[in-house]
């Protein structure tokens, strides 16, 4: 009775601030009085009115996962969902287009990677929907994401519906055991040992390779100049600004200027999977989810492994949010829940392997004849860290600048 | 009313009205947004900041110098491979008329297509390096390598046919009187081909050259899908930028980008008037 | 000089030029005459080098030049088209067989303007071919080939691109230029009057053969052959029965005589100039339509189921159709070859 | 016009040089041909239908027809398709109905800028049409046009364009003017004539127009990517999104690339048959 009522008084003070934030301008619902109990409620009459959602998503590997989720979703609702596969940037640049002219979003939610927060929410084309805090199916969300993201605070707007981590993946029917690299010192010793057989994606083309440079700089930079590396507050000029000016990153330019030398860049992330499983390359930086499509799509050898190096490599997460000029934003909330249901977050897990903010689903349900082609328990999630999206692309940028054209 | 529509001046703005004033519209006037962009601040202000960025930054100059690189070699290949070509699907040979109807096919290829191909055919582990491998041979890096050769030979692939259909029909129109006096004046047939021939079918194949040249300096999808990781051309380095937000330099590069194919454009009419106009007379009918 | 030998081209199963043989002499303007798809062309073409002979030689001053390729060949050619270059000037035309053939520059210059002199070309020497009137262009053409000086000049009907007028002034020219330069030439034409005008010597084809060689005067007044006869001027081909020096006619009259004893039945190709009518009320013989034609009157005369074309000058009194006739033969005739019933005397 | 479409008479050149060298040359082109053209296109298929292909296989261990199935009964893929075929059409009628009038003005009536207005004409063949794609979103936004199949359709018509009114120009100027006086002088008037003379003779240069500005609008991706992706979905924006160098998937790729192919195919073979070379060399050749 009391938390009742504690939640009610809660509700209500907190009221006014939410409807005030809320930037969905085609959202019948008034959102303050939505909780998760009355949810399904409100919410379900609303999107079934609206009667279609369009959704984009942004990771090519991750097609037949929402195959999965519009079939429940349809048979669930009855609700129709427009289906989009896009390229990340351009899709957030096609939100900001839209909504600077005034005019509706063509997309309704929109599976968006990690690192966009930032961008969507400061140019306003992130709905502001508290929706860790009021859609039934976050019950059990990781508190630790629930409200903030890679050091930013989203009120519950940003959910990451997904995690992956950016990983050191290779063929272990040609590298040894005892060869598998355990730091980055070893990885480039590995890399001039073996030439050209260490596949390093090139940051501007792939997270894997923009991963792997901020892992090595959070590795390499101590002081004030790590602190800056994880001053999450900065925008993504500020950062870009100071990685091209600083000295700070002379060491991992170093880095990579000897790491060139018997390593080869590669055009993205599937293109470092591809070589490998040509046999060409033997080792590269991946993203461990979109390592498990390519090993049931057939397109990597069962040989493959993943590891971590000391001391960390970043690990991300991909959130699906509202758009903010979304047509039809209450269906879009409710296929979001649907996403976080325990039912197929499961599914997900067991099927993709993709790790689960759910705090009810761990590691251990997957099976495993999959499990060996996750990252070992030994490394993860113990080397796991957390990453600074619009800094990473700053050092891509800058590695750009820097040591690729000279 | 009549009257007004018997008018010519009238009549010739009328006709004319649909065809350039949908350019005007929908080609002048992005283009014209793209200058202004190119040369003002966020807030409005005027600044050459962006071309003097495009021209100082090194991943842009090296932008700029690939962007002309995979115009200019492609053609040369394409032109090295069409004017061969040209010359010997004149000559009557077995299965001539299905040669001539299949060596066009890439020309309704897309150049995605084109890319695809190149990639499953010759990347690091393909089906040639697969094939070559089983002799103990390995292929020289071709795809995504340094010296964009990816590029070069997916564009090339693109090209030929056009170049050798346009080629090709340059050299038709030239009289075969012309090609049998030249002989029966004790030009060999290098020297006709070299003297009479070639000259003759300039203004086709400058023309050939000049779109291939253009179509492949601008072209996005080729070298971002097979080009080397680094040293990207202006095109990939404009849609980038482009996906980042970065409007203003996207259009500077899109200027600059444009003011190179007018340059050449230029170039060519210069070239082509300097040879003289009766060297057009290759292609009148 | 020019020595063709048993020359035959075939395409495939089908013979297009059957055995030639021909001998030229040095500076002899000879003429191929015949229809289009005679198999001139086709002769023209091996002699030029573009097309190669099925089988027999080909000699020219003393060298075999049939398996060389053109550009080894001395043989310069003017061309029906003109073919001049389009992209360069006069004089880069008249030199570029010389360029070709390496002559030395000073050389080159002077042989260059001598031709344009000849050809009175001078003041055109920097102009492009498409800056030349037809007539100027087909100067050009030639004196390009003059220039040459080479052991051979074909020419593949050179006048026929021009109007008539044009023709004859440039027919005129050409011959005067032979004689000027002395070349030995081969001209190749189907237009009879052009032929008689300019050869010494004239080889009538038809179907791929040489059907009869000769002057112009013996090949017009004595052709051996039907078809020679009816390709050069207007003729009629009359049966009669030859005996002797005489040959009767298939209507009643004077016998013709003949140039040389014959007997049997045969054929004679008698010139419409050679007969004479004069008004004859009770003649078989009926005017049917007269054509006026200026110098001269055409008359087709009915006569025996034959109509006979018989010209009259144009001084003499028109006979109107209706006009009844009598025939007469002017001279010595001559019966053609091909008739097989007929027999040397 | 049509005299050039006849080739070169065979002359016995050809025979003459080239008797022994025939076969050696057929042998070579069509080698070459192969190797280039179809044997991509069989690996190709073999991609779409390999069930894993790693080194050292030449060919594919085992075989799948799942790819297609899944593509086939997988509606977005088709209704890129279906999408891709009506932009192509509409993009064709109305680059035709769009070029005509003015193609009409280029090539029958004198007038002072005509250079001026033929070099602005071509200009879309010169800039690249990337630039057009990013300079235009702002034009488009405020016109509700963006990320739209219209706008897709718009954007298009602004590369064909040029290509159709020099081919159509150089069409009309073909028909001799003698043929109008004749109509007229046999009383046909101004529609009469477009109707039964005009149009009728436009026919060769509409259909080559016609196809290549088909083939050019089904085969665009830059212009369609930057001006309609992701809410227009073209088969080469599905393909790209299969050729991402994020997340490139050869298999699905291939699929995608021979559903892109047919069409592209079944104009290439109705264009060999009704398009001459040498309209096609007119109208691309000629700057």
């Amino acid at each position: 009775m009391s938390r009742t009522l504690i939640a009610l008084l809660f509700t209500s003070v907190a009221a006014p601030a939410l409807a005030a934030d809320s930037n969905l301008k085609n959202l019948d619902v008034d959102l303050s009085k939505v909780t998760r109990e009355n949810f399904y409620e409100v919410v379900v009459p609303a999107a079934k009115k609206e009667g279609t959602v369009t959704m984009y998503n942004f990771a090519g590997s991750f097609g037949d996962v929402w195959k999965e989720l519009i079939g429940r979703f349809e048979t669930k609702y009855g609700i129709k969902v427009a289906y989009n596969d896009v390229n990340l940037d351009q899709a957030n640049q096609q939100l900001i287009a839209v909504h600077q002219a005034g005019q509706d979003a063509p997309v309704d939610a929109f599976f968006a990677g990690g690192g966009s927060f930032p961008l969507l929410s400061s140019t306003g084309v992130l709905g502001n929907v508290p929706l860790t805090k009021i859609l039934p199916n976050f019950d059990h969300y990781d508190p630790a994401l629930a409200e903030n993201v890679f050091g930013r605070a989203h009120g519950g707007a940003f959910p990451l519906v997904h995690l992956n981590q950016t990983a050191i993946g290779y063929d272990s029917a040609f590298v040894k055991a005892d060869e598998v690299p355990k730091s980055f010192d070893d990885l480039i010793v590995w890399a001039e040992k073996h030439p050209k057989q260490l596949g390093i994606t090139l940051p501007a083309k792939g997270g894997s390779g923009s991963g792997f440079i901020y892992s090595l700089a959070l590795n390499t930079l101590t002081g004030e100049c790590r602190a800056k590396l994880t001053d999450t507050s900065q925008t993504l000029e500020q950062a870009e600004e100071w990685a091209m000016s600083t000295d700070c990153l002379t060491p991992v330019w170093d880095y990579y200027r000897r790491l060139m030398k018997s390593a080869e860049l590669t055009n993205g992330n599937a293109d470092t999977l591809n070589l490998i499983n040509n046999q060409k390359l033997h080792m590269g930086t991946v993203w461990e989810d979109q390592v498990m499509t390519f090993i049931r799509g057939k397109q990597l050898p069962d040989s493959f492994r993943l590891t971590l190096l000391e001391k960390g490599q970043v690990g991300s997460g991909d959130a699906f949010i509202v758009a903010a000029d979304a047509k039809h934003p209450a269906a879009a909330m409710l296929l979001i829940d649907l996403a976080m249901s325990k039912e197929f977050q499961a599914w997900k897990l067991e099927n993709k392997a993709s790790r689960s903010p759910r705090t009810d689903l761990n590691s251990s349900q997957i099976n495993p004849e999959t499990a060996q082609y996750l990252l070992p328990d030994a490394v993860y999630p113990r080397l796991s860290t957390s990453v600074f999206w619009d800094m990473a692309k700053a050092l891509g940028e800058a590695l750009d600048e820097k040591v690729l054209s000279n | 009313m009549t009257a007004l529509f018997n008018d010519r001046r009238l009549q010739l703005l009328l006709l004319l009205a649909p065809g350039v004033g949908y350019l005007l519209f929908f080609f002048g006037t992005p283009l014209f947004q793209a200058l202004r962009e190119s040369l003002v601040t966020d807030q409005g202000d005027f600044t050459l900041m962006w071309y003097q960025r495009a021209f100082s930054r090194p991943s842009m100059v090296r932008g700029l110098t690939t962007s002309l690189y995979y115009g200019l070699a492609p053609v040369f290949v394409s032109l090295a491979l069409s004017v061969p070509l040209s010359v010997l699907i004149r000559q009557s040979f077995i299965g001539r008329k299905l040669f001539n109807g299949l060596y066009k096919l890439p020309l309704a290829v897309p150049s995605l297509i084109a890319a695809l191909a190149v990639i499953i055919l010759a990347e690091q582990g393909g089906f040639l390096d697969r094939v070559l491998a089983h002799v103990g041979l390995s292929l020289p890096k071709i795809v995504r390598d340094d010296a964009g050769l990816g590029v070069i030979f997916t564009s090339a692939w693109k090209q030929v046919p056009f170049m050798t259909l346009i080629i090709t029909s340059a050299f038709a129109a030239i009289p075969e009187d012309l090609r049998l006096a030249a002989r029966a004046f004790g030009a060999s047939r290098l020297q006709t081909f070299l003297r009479v021939e070639v000259p003759l079918a300039m203004p086709g194949i400058s023309a050939a050259v000049l779109l291939t040249f253009i179509g492949s300096m601008g072209s996005y999808a080729i070298p971002d899908l097979v080009g080397p990781p680094s040293a990207r051309p202006l095109s990939v380095l404009m849609v980038e930028g482009f996906k980042n937000g970065k409007f203003h330099e996207v259009y500077a590069m899109g200027m600059i980008l444009s003011a190179f194919a007018i340059a050449v454009l230029i170039a060519y009419y210069t070239l082509t008037h300097r040879i003289g106009p009766q060297a057009v007379t290759g292609d009148e009918r | 000089m020019l020595d063709i030998q048993n020359i035959t081209k075939d395409y495939g199963p089908s013979r297009a030029l059957h055995p030639v043989s021909v001998s030229v002499d040095k500076g002899e303007f000879i003429t191929i005459l015949g229809p289009s798809g005679c198999g001139k062309s086709t002769l023209l073409r091996i002699l030029m080098g573009i097309s190669r002979p099925s089988s027999g030689e080909i000699h020219l001053a003393g060298k075999r030049i049939d398996p060389l390729p053109p550009e080894a060949r001395d043989i310069a050619m003017v061309f029906q088209s003109y073919a001049l270059f389009p992209h360069m000037s006069v004089e880069k035309n008249l030199g570029f067989g010389l360029r070709m053939k390496r002559v030395d520059k000073a050389e080159q210059k002077r042989r260059i303007a001598h031709a344009l002199e000849i050809c009175n070309l001078t003041a055109l020497s920097a102009r492009m071919p498409r800056q030349l009137s037809g007539g100027q262009q087909q100067r050009v053409a030639l004196a390009r080939a003059i220039v040459m000086q080479p052991s051979l000049m074909l020419f593949d009907e050179p006048l026929s691109n021009l109007d008539a007028k044009l023709r004859d002034s440039l027919r005129a020219e050409l011959v005067d230029l032979h004689r000027k330069v002395g070349a030995t030439s081969l001209y190749v034409t189907h237009d009879q009057a052009e032929a008689m005008a300019m050869s010494d010597r004239i080889l009538v084809m038809n179907g791929g053969r040489v059907v009869e060689s000769g002057s112009p005067v013996d090949l017009y007044r004595r052709p051996k052959h039907a078809f020679t006869a009816g390709f050069l001027g207007l003729t009629n081909l009359v049966p009669v029965r030859a005996h002797g020096l005489q040959a009767a006619l298939p209507w009643d009259g004077d016998p013709v005589l003949l140039t040389e004893e014959r007997n049997g039945i045969a054929r004679m190709a008698l010139r419409p100039e050679a007969i004479r009518l004069e008004k004859a009320h009770h003649s078989p013989a009926e005017v049917t339509s007269t054509t006026f034609l200026g110098s001269n009157v055409l008359h087709l005369v009915k006569v025996a189921g034959m109509e006979l074309k018989v010209t009259r000058s144009g001084t003499e009194p028109i006979l109107e159709p209706g006009a009844r006739v009598a025939i007469a033969i002017d001279g010595l005739q001559h019966l053609l070859v091909e008739s097989d019933s007929v027999e040397a005397a | 016009m049509s005299a050039i479409a006849a080739p070169v008479p065979l002359g016995e050149k050809r025979i003459r040089f080239t008797e022994e060298d025939r076969p050696l040359i057929a042998f070579g082109l069509f080698t070459a041909l192969g190797l280039t053209v179809l044997l991509p296109l069989a690996l190709m298929f073999l991609w779409s239908v390999a069930d894993g292909w790693s080194p050292p296989n030449i060919v594919p261990a085992a075989y799948t027809g799942e790819r297609w199935a899944a593509v086939l009964s997988n509606s977005d893929i088709l209704n890129a398709g279906l999408t891709s075929l009506f932009v192509s059409v509409v993009v064709t009628l109305a680059t035709a109905v769009i070029a005509l009038p003015t193609a009409w003005a280029m090539a029958r009536i004198p007038f002072r800028a005509k250079r001026l207005v033929e070099i602005f004409i071509l200009a879309p063949m010169i800039i690249p049409g990337l630039v057009v794609a990013v300079g235009i979103g702002r034009l488009f936004l405020s016109l509700g046009l963006a990320y739209s199949i219209s706008g897709v359709i718009l954007v298009q018509i602004v590369g064909t364009l040029p290509l159709m009114i020099r081919l159509m120009t150089a069409t009309l100027e073909g028909i001799p003017q003698e043929l109008i006086h004749a109509a007229r002088s046999l009383g046909a008037g101004t529609f009469g004539v477009l109707i039964h003379i005009i149009l009728p003779l436009c026919v060769p240069g509409l259909l080559a127009g016609g196809l290549l500005s088909f083939v050019a609008s089904f085969e665009e991706f830059d212009k369609t990517f930057i001006v309609g992706a992701p809410a227009v979905q073209t088969l080469p924006v599905r393909l790209y999104m299969y050729l991402d160098p994020y997340s490139m998937q050869l298999p699905m790729a291939s699929v995608v690339a021979f559903l892109l192919l047919v069409p592209a195919l079944i104009i290439f073979v109705i264009a060999g048959r009704v398009l001459r070379d040498d309209l096609m060399a007119a109208g691309m050749g000629k700057m």
